[in-house]
């Protein structure tokens, strides 16, 4: 199936064409979205994620239009960003984890042992009842993708995730958003090692697609031009 | 961007910041403290006079006073409603007129002066405080300071949204102010140490 | 503004200044964010609790000084030195004056924000002190008697109530989740442990 | 000559033992400072730059003890952090940088020559007018540097100074930093392969330094201790 499928693809912020006719087909589960700063990809993360309103084209995302339906996007896709003090919302980690539950309305003990599920899964067990800013970097990243996943998305956009962290860390968020859990993933990363581990990359240049395809291509192609 | 000013090259721009504030609030406090009859509504002239001989030619300083008029709708409201109700006709529209007028004259002066100017007017005007431990060069820092840094908040504000409606939430002041606080908190940590590594203490 | 404000302290204000200023932005938060209802006065609230009574206070001046600088910086996109001639002027000034008593109340002591003395001073400071100097400056300049106009200024209560209640909340919220951002020490009440804790 | 030497550093932020029993003498001109989110490194910096008190111990940074003579040390050291946004404290671009030299009280036209100067060596000329928020995140980085090099300091801090950037301006970042003009280094990374681009390396853990000495074994003992 395809994951996002776009033609045309354009969007404005203030005065600027920020996004110009990007026409793309990806089927991938993993999807790696790399490129210079400044050329789109947060752009183009958030219009996907349903969080920005295409100017002009044609976009569907996992089979619907962002546009027409928000309702049914938002229910199946999650967003990790790299700053983690943006996506904490409560004081305490159960509670912040527990926040994403709020709109499916469980009973009180279902959620409670989904929160918990969650957070062990991460690595984060016996630390519920912590305050959430005590944590550090790395542990509050982990805290972030707990609130994205523990929704069963059936796709995640990360947008950095990994910037703020050390290698350890990074490797550890990394391998849970690479791992398949059933959710498709388009991430954003300025770490070419990273991206090679998705399958397809989409290298972006000045608001356009300059390459899509295999990762090891697109990023071969990247780094080359880097380098000289 | 974060800017009432509007570029022109006429008398009310060239004029120096210090003596236009003068003179424009004097204007200002002298229609405010009009009468309130019906004789009053003539006070609306003088910031069309105003505005359209300001030298940034007749029908931009038109359209620059409605905008200004617009700007005010909310006031307007407040102050109509209040006074229609428990005072009557004649000195709702008077005291509108009044306050109106006296507004929009004032607002001339961010229209017609540079953001810039007005601060090292500010600063002009602190320096007398200097014998009292205030420091004038460090007060313009701290406001150019705030000024740089409302676009950065507004960017964290706009991560906070984010985050929110991505957790299938609707953005909420009541759930985002946390977030929005600790972002700011620590980015102020940071710009405090930006600027003591710049030697400014 | 003075020699005795480090960098820290000068970049915190400048923060809860713009803070005060974004909250006013068209487009912020939702529910909030009309004029003269604004999400403003929560950003006051919360400069008094967090930053405390001089701080908080200096940088409620430092966005006034922008906006009669002629920034439009006051909810709806207004700014210059005509708000200070406005209906509204009192009310602004006003925020100044209701910074100082919420931060006096809220670390009263030098003890740790609790949550009844939060809901004191924002209903004491954040409220009560404002209107004392908007109601009277209103009706001053619109020439509404004194009565009226603090009976026509009661369309701000409910309002005033909600953001008095998100901020209790989210200031206590701050002393468990991110002690270190209030920037001070607190006596710690129980005499057996030691005199000073928390928080640097 | 050292740079830095230390013994028995100690440093305590709020209740908690942020660095215990830190000793190190380090001479090489370039070194970076690595280590898991947490362990320190950037507090060791900040003591290092002179922003942050130490509560014991023993500490010099170019020969004099940040405590008893911080202006003599701010005047030589310069500290640049990964947020672009946090550094830039003016409207525009040559303002910024000026604000640099405010304390040092120069006439205005020489002012004027030392930010041109630097804006040209870090390939910003011709930006000085335009709005500092208006660069692009590499291009802030750059101005940061100018910001810091502008007053011509003899030991420059740097933490993360790369991790928001792409491939191309995290390299040329790095170059300015790296390359030999008169300046010491201290960087704080989590690039090992920037990390190895210094002379030294000191690897911090849990507030305590795991190891010292050659970048090369240095990284090596850390990596391979990451992969395990
Ligand atoms: N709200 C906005 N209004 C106007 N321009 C914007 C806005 N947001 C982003 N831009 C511009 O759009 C362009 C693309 O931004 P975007 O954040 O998508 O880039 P990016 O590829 O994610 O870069 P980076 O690697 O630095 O994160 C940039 O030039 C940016 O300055
Ligand atoms: N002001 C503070 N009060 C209390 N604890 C603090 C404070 N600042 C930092 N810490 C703690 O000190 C420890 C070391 O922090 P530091 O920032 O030096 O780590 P780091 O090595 O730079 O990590 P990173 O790679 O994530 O940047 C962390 O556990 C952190 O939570
Ligand atoms: O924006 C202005 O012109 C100044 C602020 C006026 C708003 C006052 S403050 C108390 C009361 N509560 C509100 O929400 N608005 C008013
Ligand atoms: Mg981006
Ligand atoms: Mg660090």
């Amino acid at each position: 199936m395809s994951i996002v499928r776009c033609a045309g693809l354009r969007v404005r912020l203030g005065a600027r064409e920020v996004l110009g006719e990007v026409s793309l087909d990806l089927s991938a589960r993993t999807i790696a979205l790399v490129g210079d700063n400044g050329s789109g990809k947060s752009t183009l993360a958030r219009v996907i994620a349903g969080l920005l309103r295409r100017t002009g084209g044609d976009l569907r995302v996992m089979g619907c239009d962002p546009d027409c339906d928000p309702a049914a996007l938002r229910a199946r896709v999650a967003l990790v960003l790299s700053n983690p003090d943006a996506q904490i919302m409560m004081p305490t980690v159960a509670e912040d984890v527990a926040l994403s539950l709020r709109s499916a309305r469980l009973p009180r003990a279902e959620r409670d042992a989904r929160v918990d599920a969650a957070l062990a899964r991460f690595g984060l067990d016996g630390l519920g009842d912590r305050p959430a800013h005590d944590l550090s970097g790395g542990q509050k990243q982990l805290l972030a993708l707990c609130g994205a996943f523990v929704r069963g998305p059936r796709l995640v956009i990360a947008d950095e995730p990994t910037a703020l962290l050390d290698g350890r860390n990074a490797r550890r968020v990394a391998d849970h958003l690479l791992a398949d859990t059933g959710h498709a993933l388009v991430l954003v990363t300025h770490d070419l090692a990273l991206a090679r581990r998705c399958e397809s990359a989409v290298l972006m240049a000045d608001g356009r697609v300059a390459a899509s395809g295999a990762s090891s291509a697109v990023v071969d192609a990247y780094e080359s031009a880097l380098t000289c | 961007m974060l800017s009432l000013f509007v570029p022109a090259m006429g008398w009310m721009h060239r004029m120096p910041a210090g003596p236009k504030l003068m003179m424009l609030a004097a204007a200002a406090v002298a229609v405010a403290s009009s009468p309130s009859t019906w004789v009053t509504v003539m006070v609306l002239v003088l910031p069309v006079a105003l505005y359209a001989g300001a030298g940034m030619g007749i029908r931009r300083g038109l359209r620059v006073l409605a905008g200004a008029v617009w700007g005010l709708r909310w006031v307007v409201a407040i102050t109509v409603t209040g006074q229609l109700i428990f005072l009557g006709l004649e000195p709702a529209v008077a005291n509108t007129c009044r306050v109106v007028a006296a507004l929009l004259i004032a607002g001339l002066v961010p229209v017609s002066t540079s953001v810039s100017a007005l601060l090292d007017a500010l600063e002009r005007g602190l320096s007398p405080l200097s014998r009292f431990g205030v420091d004038p060069g460090r007060a313009a820092l701290l406001l150019t300071l705030t000024i740089t840094t409302i676009p950065v908040l507004a960017r964290l504000a706009a991560e906070v949204r984010d985050a929110q409606r991505a957790r299938g939430l609707r953005p909420s002041l009541g759930r985002g102010a946390l977030p929005l606080l600790v972002s700011a908190l620590r980015h102020a940590d940071d710009l405090g140490e930006g600027l003591a590594a710049r030697g400014i203490r | 503004m003075t020699r005795t404000l480090d960098a820290t302290d000068l970049a915190r204000v400048a923060v809860f200044a713009a803070l005060i200023a974004v909250l006013g932005l068209p487009g912020s938060f939702p529910v909030f964010g009309g004029v003269p209802i604004t999400a403003q006065t929560l950003g006051v609230m919360l400069a008094g609790a967090v930053l405390g009574p001089w701080l908080g206070a200096l940088s409620v001046t430092v966005l006034l000084a922008l906006v009669a600088a002629g920034l439009p910086l006051l909810a709806g996109g207004r700014g210059g030195f005509g708000v200070f001639l406005g209906p509204t002027a009192g009310y602004a000034v006003g925020w100044i004056l209701g910074a100082v008593v919420i931060g006096l109340i809220v670390h009263a002591g030098g003890r740790r924000p609790v949550v009844w003395r939060t809901a004191l001073a924002m209903i004491v400071g954040g409220v009560i002190a404002i209107y004392a100097l908007g109601i009277p400056v209103q009706s001053l300049v619109t020439r509404l008697p004194l009565g009226e106009t603090a009976l026509s200024s009661l369309v701000f209560v409910p309002g005033d109530l909600v953001k008095a209640a998100v901020a209790t909340l989210v200031v206590t919220t701050l002393v468990r989740a991110y002690p270190r951002g209030f920037r001070r020490m607190w006596r710690v009440a129980t005499p057996e442990r030691d005199r000073v804790g928390v928080a640097a």
